[in-house]
This record gives structure tokens, C-alpha cells and sequence, in this order.
């Protein structure tokens, strides 16, 4: 099988994904993790599919659901873990915590506190790649709620306007919070609408990771050929709440049961087996490898220092003395 | 009286002016049952009196507020929430350039009655684009009013005033005080705006403060007073139109002044106060006034270091004894 | 001539907003009025034609080039044109100027300085109307550079999702500011963009106003029976530059001269003596008239007096007592 | 020295800049040839050195800044240009809680070499809209820094030293401004930030201005002069990083303060300066510091009503003289 090793890394990826937010969702149930935490469980074929597509030159901006999509673009399991707790080795040194994971060394622009906050931003850095005369691209995630963002519309409008090497994906999981698709989107096929703009759009199965990863790269080659943006709009589900204080009971509970049945990673699972690239067996010991990272990861995230408070007057600016100025020090 | 939580005064006022006028209705994401609301401030409202007049919207802000205007200037009340006051930024040009100005830029042809809610503040770890306080841009914008409650008794009165007011009124709440509790009385009452409310007597040193930082500066006063010092601890609770003459008359009276104001210190709200007493009562003042305020820096995800940025009860207490002269 | 009396309507108001911009332009020129003006002058059959198709009490929003769609709206001419020279008993007492004419008594919500300010307050006027359930429609103008513009985008979703009685106009004369459609538009077709938002879209010929009457019409009926929003790409010229201090001269001097020879008022006029509506002299008789009116217009304009510098003070609040606390009086 | 307008110094610093370093790019709203720019900033830049170093945008402020923060992020040193300050209220997001913030969230990983240029201030009639000084609010933004030259001098040392930094600096100019002259080096040169300028000396009454309001504050001076009163002008050149020894030494030296500053008094920059100068020279202090700003009302279209609501030189010279305990 010529895709077996890609194959392995996508379910590896996927099973790395569930058992952080797995490890995650248990530790702040338990009281361990302070501030907010959006998990994307069910999600992960979709963003495993579309990160495994890029080159890790490529650049990728996330959302305020951002651990599966960081974590496929190649952040580090540990140093995002420890940022989870507040730890000073942290992804982001304590500063940002689980809405803003970023590591620019990997292309990763951000996670993102602000609805649709990451498209101007993968825009510009599309149109870098064009001035810097690269063959990166950048891809950009947004939610389905992001749909009715004005900023996605101005991106949409300046990919097309300048042919910009640049990837739409819509992580659609049928709700923003709670709101359905029909009280906050007017626009009666988000397909169409993208088409709108001239560029190609497509749906997708986004819990079919190797339809996913096949999309994006068909943008992606697109992309660097110079022939502008795609839009993918990618079915999927998250299986949580919108966030961790929301247990997500007030969708049908057949919808989430059916969903669930439809879980990427099983089913990505049986795919693997039945094409002969792996073993039941072989799976389940990447999935015990995994778990078992995740575990140290926790462990040692959890045990490691926290920043001394003065670490906040740090970070801010670059230049370390108008920095200082312009921060002036502490209080009284 | 009964007792009841800063988000239940917040609900409950809602709710009530909704039953009593028909043109009033809210505005804003994810605000119908049983989600009720980000931080469930208009929770069991529409279940009650039907989505018609709860109206959940696209993730929009700009849009939103720039609605909610032109539906209050066609006959309706409309009452805009924005989940957090950090979202504003998506929405200024409608709060500064149209809600707050188009009365004035049509010579006084429009009437604007309109509230604008958000919520906002720190204590929560939610980093850098989930806390902040900034009333002071708010402030800043001639055209509107500015309320910020730090009770429930406050919040109740005051948002069923604005929801009376034919002028556009920004309401912020604290996230953080949504849990605290209150006496408010069983009868309907609404509060006036631009009057101060004393929250605790004092004769030595005056803590001019607002929102979440009115419990800090009354915890202090309270550790203060364990000193021999004794402070009088002034909420303003709307800052436009602004009580000047109860602040003048406590600094008249005590020649000291902190102002204690959650957003940034740099050009802050504190800064205001502080530039307003100084030039009104110069010669009373007894040392230079104080400003505890955040720190000149975003706020960090991490608990003590967001602590760190944030004002604390420990601040107030530094600055009200420098003021007087104790280090 | 079924419609006699409707087409000499449209004919005197498209000379009327001609004549006053006209004079605006040599008032302007002659030193006499301060702050910025945008021409229209080319554009009337549009902003007339739509205008006429509405009802006194429909609402509509306009741009910062706003005195034609404003004056075929319905605001007075002498308001108008004393509130340019400033005097106190302009429309919007000297505190607005060109770019904030406003008459709410005739449902004009205002010209606008900030592009695509107009639609949010539209969608809000159209929502109200569906609340307070009557059959008002709300009419927003917008250029065709507003295409791009987040705002634009949130607002036709919203109208899509509400089903709001709401009439896009895009006013196309083909330039934002100096920059043409190739730099600020990705989209490729407007009309299958907007359509993309599942409302009727069309393009229509911006200098014949009966096409824009007729299908601003259409679209008044459609929301007056509730069938929601309609979306027109009204094509169409300024022949002036893009405010009084630009000639103009960047663009090709025979692009100016095709859309010249194009003039909406000489060619109504052609339309109106075929149909045998009215005879060459009837029209000179408007066109004479509506010349004198704004002469005298301009003249009493000028002699208006200025308002008394503390008026400034006044029209923000409506709320006298708590105004001027808020104001706090003059300074020192 | 050549003498040169305003504007030629933005236009040349940018030139100069462009041809020096090939990742420095602009980026708003008819910026090219042979429009040049709202107000003519970047004009024959593009003639120059092709479009592809100055880009056309769709009229959309939170994406052209977005797009700078990252094109910036990602190897380039973007110049964006609002072509008004007031409609920075279309691209807050981007600018305070993506630009400033991103590399203080990601924990210092993030360079963000971006300048933002808009054009701001009253004077030409030209409404509530379109005239704004909204220095108070950037200044309350941490992680920005804040540049508002008066001079053709200053206002190329600055931008060009804008464009070498590696953090985010928004960078103001006055409408009115862009006419004015000044002598300029023939040779290369910048300007620090955080160092302010003392365009006059004196020793009655320190007057700390900026943009425009340094010549109102210089010709009040003049004014001044002639009735015996002795004025130092302190230009701060920069908000952000302030340069505050200079204040506090001039104001140790006259024990007098007057802040002129064009913005809303209500929360505007001068509250700051009053704030800190009053903490920090308290009892330097012989009167109360004055503020001189505009009215809190938005501005009016008329030309009278906008000259009453702005700051004028009078306002200045009354508020100097209050000082000195004259009136
Ligand atoms: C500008 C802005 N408005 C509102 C919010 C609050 N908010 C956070 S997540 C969310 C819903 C997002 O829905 P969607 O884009 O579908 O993403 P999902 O959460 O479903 O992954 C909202 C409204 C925000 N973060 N930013
Ligand atoms: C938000 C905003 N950005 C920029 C401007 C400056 N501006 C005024 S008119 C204009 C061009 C508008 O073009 P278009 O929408 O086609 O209208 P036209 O002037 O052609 O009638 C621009 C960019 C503005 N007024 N508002
Ligand atoms: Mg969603
Ligand atoms: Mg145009």
C-alpha cells in the first residue's frame, strides 16, 4: 500500500488529537485547568486531513477550537499541555492558554479568540507568500457560526481580487454555541455562495479524514501553482458542548448519538484494516502510545514551574528598553 | 426585599420592561433558551414571551448594534447585547460613528432609545481577548450614556432607566459579579443616572471606584478600617453622565483620593477622575491622587499572573495609605 | 398616457437633483461652501428611479454622494441646500452638512460618511417593520465599492435569514474613489454573488429610470407581500470626479464622453417627447423652473443665518438635564 | 536642509524606505499613482517603484490591517494606511486585539514589524465622521506604540524609524498638517521614540501639546510673550513610550501646566498627562493643570461651530493665564 505511512500518520494524528482533549477534558473536570476550553472532539478528521495536506512551511490560523488543528499543524503535545495549565514553558509562556496556541516556527498564526479573526491574517500571509515569491500556501479555519462574519467575506473578496495561495475551510459543526444554522445563515448553500466569490467550493465529508486530506490538497496543489483560493466546507460534529461549562443537551440526542456512530476515527479505523495497511492490533498500539504520552504529557505539564508574576510585564514588546517605557514598570 | 443575583437583576429587568412595553425586545447571539445567553443573562425570557422578541442573530457585531439602531430610530426599544465588551471592537463604527452621533449629525431629528449590554472584565483566565475593560474608549464617545453597575439592587434600576431612555445607553456588566447576590425590592423601581452612590461612609481617604472593583475597594475598607483608617467608598455608577459633585464633595471633605478602575491604567477612566479633581479641588487635595488600574499590558491566561495585571484589594490598600503618607 | 403624470414626476426630480448639484458645484467653486461634496451629477435616473418606486413612508439609507437620493427621497431643497452653506435652519441645523442630510419625517435615515454604514441600519429598519407589522419597505444605496466591505456582506445575510421587506441599490459608477473594479473586486459577477445570498439579483441600466423604477418596484412588491430582500446592480456614471477637489482627469477621456452622451435626464427627455407624454417646451418649462428654484434656493440659503456657536452644544441628547451633565458645559 | 511640506516628508520616509529595504510594502485605499492617496501621502510611489510595492485594497479597514499583521508575521514590514483615523473604528479587532496583542498571546514568539498610518483631526468642515483625533484610545491599547508628529522634521525621522522597528506602532498625522513647511537633512536620518521635543523654551508655564496642536500651543506662546509670560512647548513626539522625565522636568522648572490635546476631553490623552503629573510632581505644582480639548460633543459641520468645539490658541492662552492666576 503506497499510502500506508501517510495513512498511519493520519490516524496517529487523529488518536494524538482525541487523547488531548480527552487528557484535557478530564483535567479540568478535575480542577486542574484554569480559564476556557473548547473541545473538538469528533472534529479530528477534519482537521488531520487538511493539516496533513500542508507542508510544515505552510502557515494555518485556527480558532478559539484550536487544539486538533494546531496540534495536526505540529505543535508540540507537551509544550501545548503544559500551556493548558499556565506553566512557564507553555506553547505561549502562560500567556495564552488553550484559545491561542500558536507556534510560528511550525506556521501555526494562531489559535484565535475572535470569531473569523484568522482570515485577514491568513490573507496577509498569502499575500507574503506572493510577494516573498514562495510556494507556501495558507490555510485558514473558521467555524460554520463564522459564516455571517463580515471579515470572511472581506477575506473571500481579496483572496479571489489578488489569486492569493490561500485555503477556506469551514470547520462546519452545525451550531455556533447553540445557535442552529438556520437562525443565524441566511445564505441557503454555503457552496454556492463560495462559487459566488469564483472560487472553487466544495463540500466535504468532514469526518472521512482521507476526503478531507484529499481536498485540501487538490486546493493546495491549486495553490501553489498560482491558480488562487478554494473554499471547502467540511461536514462534521463536535461531540461536546460548545464549551466545557456546557453539557450540549439541548440538541436531539439522536443527533448526537448519530454523529457519534459516525466517528472519524472508528471509522477511519475499519478503512485501514479492511485496506490491509495495518492490523486491529497495530492500531490499538498507537493508540495505547498515544494514551500514554498524553498521560506524561499531563504529568509533566502539570508538574512543570509556573512563570514568577513578573513574567506578565514580559512578551509584549520586542524592543526591550521602549518596551519598558512604554510599560512603565509596576503600580504605585 | 428579596435576595437575588447580579444576573438575575440583570434578567428580571429585562424581562420586566419586555412585558411592559411592546416595542422593546433584545438583540444578540445565542440569547433565546434554553441557551439564554452566554452568561445566561437573558435565560427563560424567550420561553416566556416567544422568540419574536428575542431575536438570536449571525456572529455579527457590527451588524448587530448597526440594527438594533435602525430598528430603535423606526419605533422600536431594541436592547443589543454583545457576549463579551472585547467584541465591541467589531462593532465601533456603529456604537461611535452611527448610534452615538446620528442624532446630534441630523440636528437633533433622531431619537436613539437603545441599550447596548456587553459584559467584560478579568478574573476568569480568559486571556487576552476575553477581559478586558474598557470603558474609557466608551467614555471617550459624546452621544452616549455609560452605566456600570456593581450591585444587583444598581443593575436592576439602572437598566430599566435605560431601557426608559430615549437616548443610547452602553450597560456593562462584570463577568464576575454575575454571582453575587443582593437585596432588591419586590415592587418595581428604576435609579436615576449621573447619581452616585456612597457605599460605605468614610472621613479619611475617598476610593472613587466602579464595577467589580467596588468590592475590592469595599474589602479594603474594611482591612483598612483595621488600621484606623477610615474610608468612604463612592460608586459612581454611570460614568456619563458622571456625579461630579458627590467625588468633589468626599475629597472636599476627606483631601484624599484613589480611583480604583479595572481597564488599563494608561489613558484610562481613573485618569479622568483623577485630572477632574485635581483641577476642582486643587487646593484640597492633601497628597497626589491615586490610580489603581491594570497593568500597561494585555491580560495573561495564567491565574496569577492575570491576578498580577489586574487591580487588587491589596493595591487599594497600598494606595489609600500612601495617601496617607504610610508605606 | 397612463403614466403621464408619474414620468414628468421622474423628469422634474432628476433635473431638480441636477440643478442642485449644479449649484452646490459653482457655490463650492466660488469659495461659499465649506467641507467636502460628492457629486452625483450623471447618477440621477438612479437615485430617482428608485426613490419614486417607494413609498413617503418607507425608509432609505444613503452614502456620503447622498443629494440625489436624498432629494429624490423627498427632503426639502431648501433644507438641503442651506444645511451645505451651514445655516441654522438647514436640514440637520448646520451640525451635518453633505454628508449627513437626513430627514426623518420622510424616512430618509441618512446620507452617510462611513461606506456601508447604511446597510446594518436598513436591516435594523427593515426588522423593526416586520415587528411593528406593517408594510413599509427600507430601501439602502450603497456604491460599488461598498462590495467589498464586511458590513455589506452581514447585512444581506441577515435580510436573507429574516425575510426582511429590504431593496439593496448598488449605485456601480464603476470607480471607489479613483480605483477601479479590477482592485477592489474579486467577484467576478455581482449578480450571481448576490444571488449566492439566495435573493433575486439583477443588473440594471442605472441611466434609464424607468428600468430602475420598474425594478425597484418589483422589488417593493416582493417585500411588501413578505417575500423578502432583492438585491440591484443599478450601472451607472458620476461624471465629476470623486469629491470637488478631483477632477476627475484619471480616467479615459472617452470613457467620460460615452457615459456623457449616456445623460438619464437627455435621454428621459427623448423618451418622454416620443411617447408623446409632453413636448420639448413642456420640458424646458420643468427644467427652467426647477433652475429658478434652486437659484432662489442658493440665495435664500446663503442669507440663512449661522447658527450661534453655542448651538453646537445642543442636539446631542435628547434628555436636557443629564445632556448637559454629560456635556458639561464649555471649557476652562 | 531642504525645506519640505508635511506631506513630502511622509511621502519621502516612505520612499526612502521602500527602496531601501524590499519587504517593506504599503498597503490602503488608492494608495497608487496617479491618485496617490486621500491625502496625496503615497503619491509617485507607485510610479516608482511599481504596484507591486503598493497595493489597492477593497474598502475594507479590519482586513487591510489583518492582512498587514500577517504579511508582517510572515517575513514582510507592511505600512497600512487608513486613509481617516476614524475609520480605524472598522478595523479595532485587528488592531487591538490581533496587532497588539498577538505577540504578548503567543508568549513573545511573534515579530509584528507593521506600521498603521491614519490621518485624523477637525479643522475642514469636515463633520462628526471624518475629523476624529483618537489618540486616547490607542494610547489605553498596550502593545502598540503611538506616534504623533507636529513637523515635516519629526514627522520623517519617526516614520522612517516606524517602519525599521519590529513592534506595531500606529502612526498619526493631522489633516491640517500636511501643508505646513519645515526644514528636513538632506542626508538620512531618524528620529528616536520615547524622546520628546521642547519646541520652546520657557519658564512661567509648560504648555505639552501635540500634532496640531503644538503650533496652536507656539502661537499662543507668542501671545503670551507679549503680555510677560514666559511658555515652554514640549512636543512628546510619542504617546507611546512617553517621554515623561521631560514633562516632569519642565514642570519642576515652572510649576505650571497646561495639556492641549485635540481629542474629547471626556477619558482623552490630556486626563493622562494630568494624571501622571500630578502623582508624580505634586507638590511641583503651584496651580491646577489645565486641560485644552475638544468639547464633549462629536464635531459639528459648520465652520464656527467646529472651531468652538475644537481647541483653539485663545482657549490656550486662557488656560495659561489661569495658571499664573490670571484671568
Ligand atoms: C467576534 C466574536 N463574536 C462572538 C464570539 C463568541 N463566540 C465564541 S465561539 C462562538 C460560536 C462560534 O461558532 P462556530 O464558528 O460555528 O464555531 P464552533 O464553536 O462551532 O467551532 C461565538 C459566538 C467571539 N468569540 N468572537
Ligand atoms: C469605512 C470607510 N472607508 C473608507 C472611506 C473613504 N471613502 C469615501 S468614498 C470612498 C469610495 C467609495 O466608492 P463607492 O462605494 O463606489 O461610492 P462612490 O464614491 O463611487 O459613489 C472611500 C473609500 C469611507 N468613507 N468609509
Ligand atoms: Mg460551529
Ligand atoms: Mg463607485
Amino acid at each position: 500500500m503506497e499510502n500506508g505511512s501517510l495513512w498511519m500518520e493520519l490516524f496517529r494524528l487523529m488518536v494524538r488529537v482525541r487523547h488531548f482533549e480527552q487528557t484535557a477534558f478530564e483535567l479540568y473536570t478535575a480542577g486542574k485547568l484554569p480559564g476556557f476550553l473548547h473541545l473538538s472532539i469528533g472534529q479530528e478528521a477534519t482537521s488531520v486531513g487538511a493539516c496533513a495536506a500542508l507542508r510544515p512551511d505552510d502557515y494555518m490560523a485556527s480558532t478559539h477550537r484550536g487544539h486538533g488543528d494546531t496540534i495536526a499543524k505540529g505543535v508540540s503535545v507537551q509544550a501545548a499541555m503544559t500551556e493548558l495549565f499556565g506553566g512557564a514553558s507553555g506553547a505561549c509562556h502562560a500567556k495564552g492558554g488553550s484559545m491561542h496556541i500558536a507556534d510560528f516556527s511550525r506556521g501555526i498564526l494562531g489559535a484565535n479568540g475572535i470569531i473569523a479573526a484568522g482570515v485577514p491574517i491568513t490573507v496577509g500571509a498569502a499575500l507574503s507568500i506572493k510577494q516573498r515569491r514562495t510556494d507556501q500556501v495558507a490555510l485558514c479555519f473558521f467555524g460554520d457560526g463564522a459564516t455571517g462574519c463580515g471579515p470572511l467575506h472581506e477575506g473571500m473578496n481579496m483572496a479571489m481580487l489578488w489569486k492569493l495561495p490561500m485555503i477556506f475551510v469551514r470547520q462546519n459543526n452545525h451550531y455556533a454555541e447553540s445557535t442552529p444554522r438556520h437562525e443565524y445563515q441566511g445564505i441557503p448553500d454555503v457552496v454556492r455562495w463560495a462559487e459566488g466569490y469564483g472560487m472553487p467550493a466544495v463540500k466535504v465529508d468532514g469526518n472521512d479524514v482521507l476526503a478531507v486530506y484529499e481536498a485540501v490538497s487538490r486546493a493546495a496543489v491549486r495553490a501553489r501553482r498560482g491558480e488562487g483560493p478554494s473554499f471547502i466546507d467540511s461536514e462534521t460534529y463536535r461531540w461536546y458542548g460548545h464549551n466545557i461549562g456546557d453539557p450540549g443537551t439541548w440538541r436531539p440526542k439522536e443527533e448526537v448519538e448519530t454523529w457519534k456512530a459516525r466517528d472519524p476515527i472508528a471509522r477511519f479505523r475499519r478503512v485501514i484494516i479492511e485496506h490491509n495497511v495495518a492490523a486491529g492490533a497495530d492500531l490499538d498500539a498507537v493508540d495505547a502510545e498515544e494514551a500514554q504520552r498524553m498521560k506524561q504529557a499531563a504529568v509533566q505539564a502539570e508538574n512543570e514551574p509556573k512563570p514568577p508574576v513578573a513574567a506578565a510585564l514580559e512578551d509584549l514588546y520586542s524592543d526591550p528598553v521602549l518596551g519598558a517605557q512604554a510599560i512603565q514598570g509596576v503600580r504605585c | 426585599m428579596n435576595e437575588i443575583t447580579f444576573r438575575e437583576a440583570i434578567r428580571d429587568a429585562q424581562r420586566e420592561e419586555l412585558e411592559r412595553d411592546p416595542t422593546v425586545f433584545l438583540i444578540g447571539e445565542d440569547l433565546r433558551d434554553p441557551w439564554g445567553g452566554a452568561y445566561k443573562t437573558t435565560q427563560n425570557i424567550s420561553a416566556i414571551l416567544g422568540n419574536d422578541r428575542v431575536i438570536n442573530t449571525p456572529i455579527a457585531e457590527e451588524s448587530i448594534v448597526g440594527a438594533a439602531l435602525g430598528a430603535s430610530l423606526t419605533g422600536m426599544r431594541p436592547v443589543a447585547e454583545l457576549q463579551y465588551l472585547d467584541f465591541v471592537m467589531r462593532a465601533m463604527d456603529s456604537v461611535v460613528n452611527q448610534v452615538a452621533k446620528v442624532r446630534y449629525m441630523s440636528g437633533g431629528q433622531a431619537k436613539v432609545p437603545l441599550v447596548i449590554r456587553a459584559q467584560g472584565g478579568g478574573g476568569k483566565s480568559s486571556a487576552a481577548q476575553h477581559g478586558n475593560s474598557l470603558e474609557a474608549w466608551l467614555c471617550h464617545v459624546p452621544g452616549l450614556f455609560v452605566a456600570i453597575p456593581s450591585t444587583p439592587y444598581d443593575a436592576k434600576g439602572l437598566l430599566k432607566t435605560a431601557i426608559r431612555m430615549d437616548d443610547p445607553v452602553f450597560f456593562i456588566e462584570h463577568k464576575m459579579l454575575y454571582m453575587t447576590k443582593g437585596l432588591v425590592p419586590t415592587e418595581e423601581y428604576t435609579l436615576p443616572f449621573g447619581v452616585a452612590d456612597i457605599k460605605r461612609q468614610g472621613s479619611d481617604v475617598t476610593i472613587v471606584a466602579t464595577s467589580r472593583m467596588v468590592l475590592f475597594a469595599l474589602e479594603a475598607a474594611e482591612k483598612l478600617a483595621l488600621d484606623g483608617i477610615s474610608a468612604e467608598v463612592i460608586d459612581p455608577r454611570t460614568l456619563v453622565p458622571l456625579d461630579e459633585a458627590a467625588i468633589l464633595e468626599s475629597v472636599r471633605k476627606t483631601n484624599r483620593l484613589v480611583v480604583v478602575s479595572e481597564g488599563v491604567e494608561r489613558c484610562g477612566w481613573a485618569a479622568e477622575i483623577a485630572a477632574m479633581v485635581q483641577k476642582r479641588a486643587f487646593t484640597d487635595l492633601d497628597a497626589p491622587i491615586e490610580r489603581v488600574c491594570s497593568l500597561n499590558v494585555p491580560l495573561p491566561f495564567q491565574p496569577e499572573l492575570e491576578r498580577f495585571v489586574l487591580p487588587s484589594v491589596d493595591d487599594i490598600i497600598r494606595a489609600a495609605r500612601l495617601t496617607m503618607g504610610k508605606v
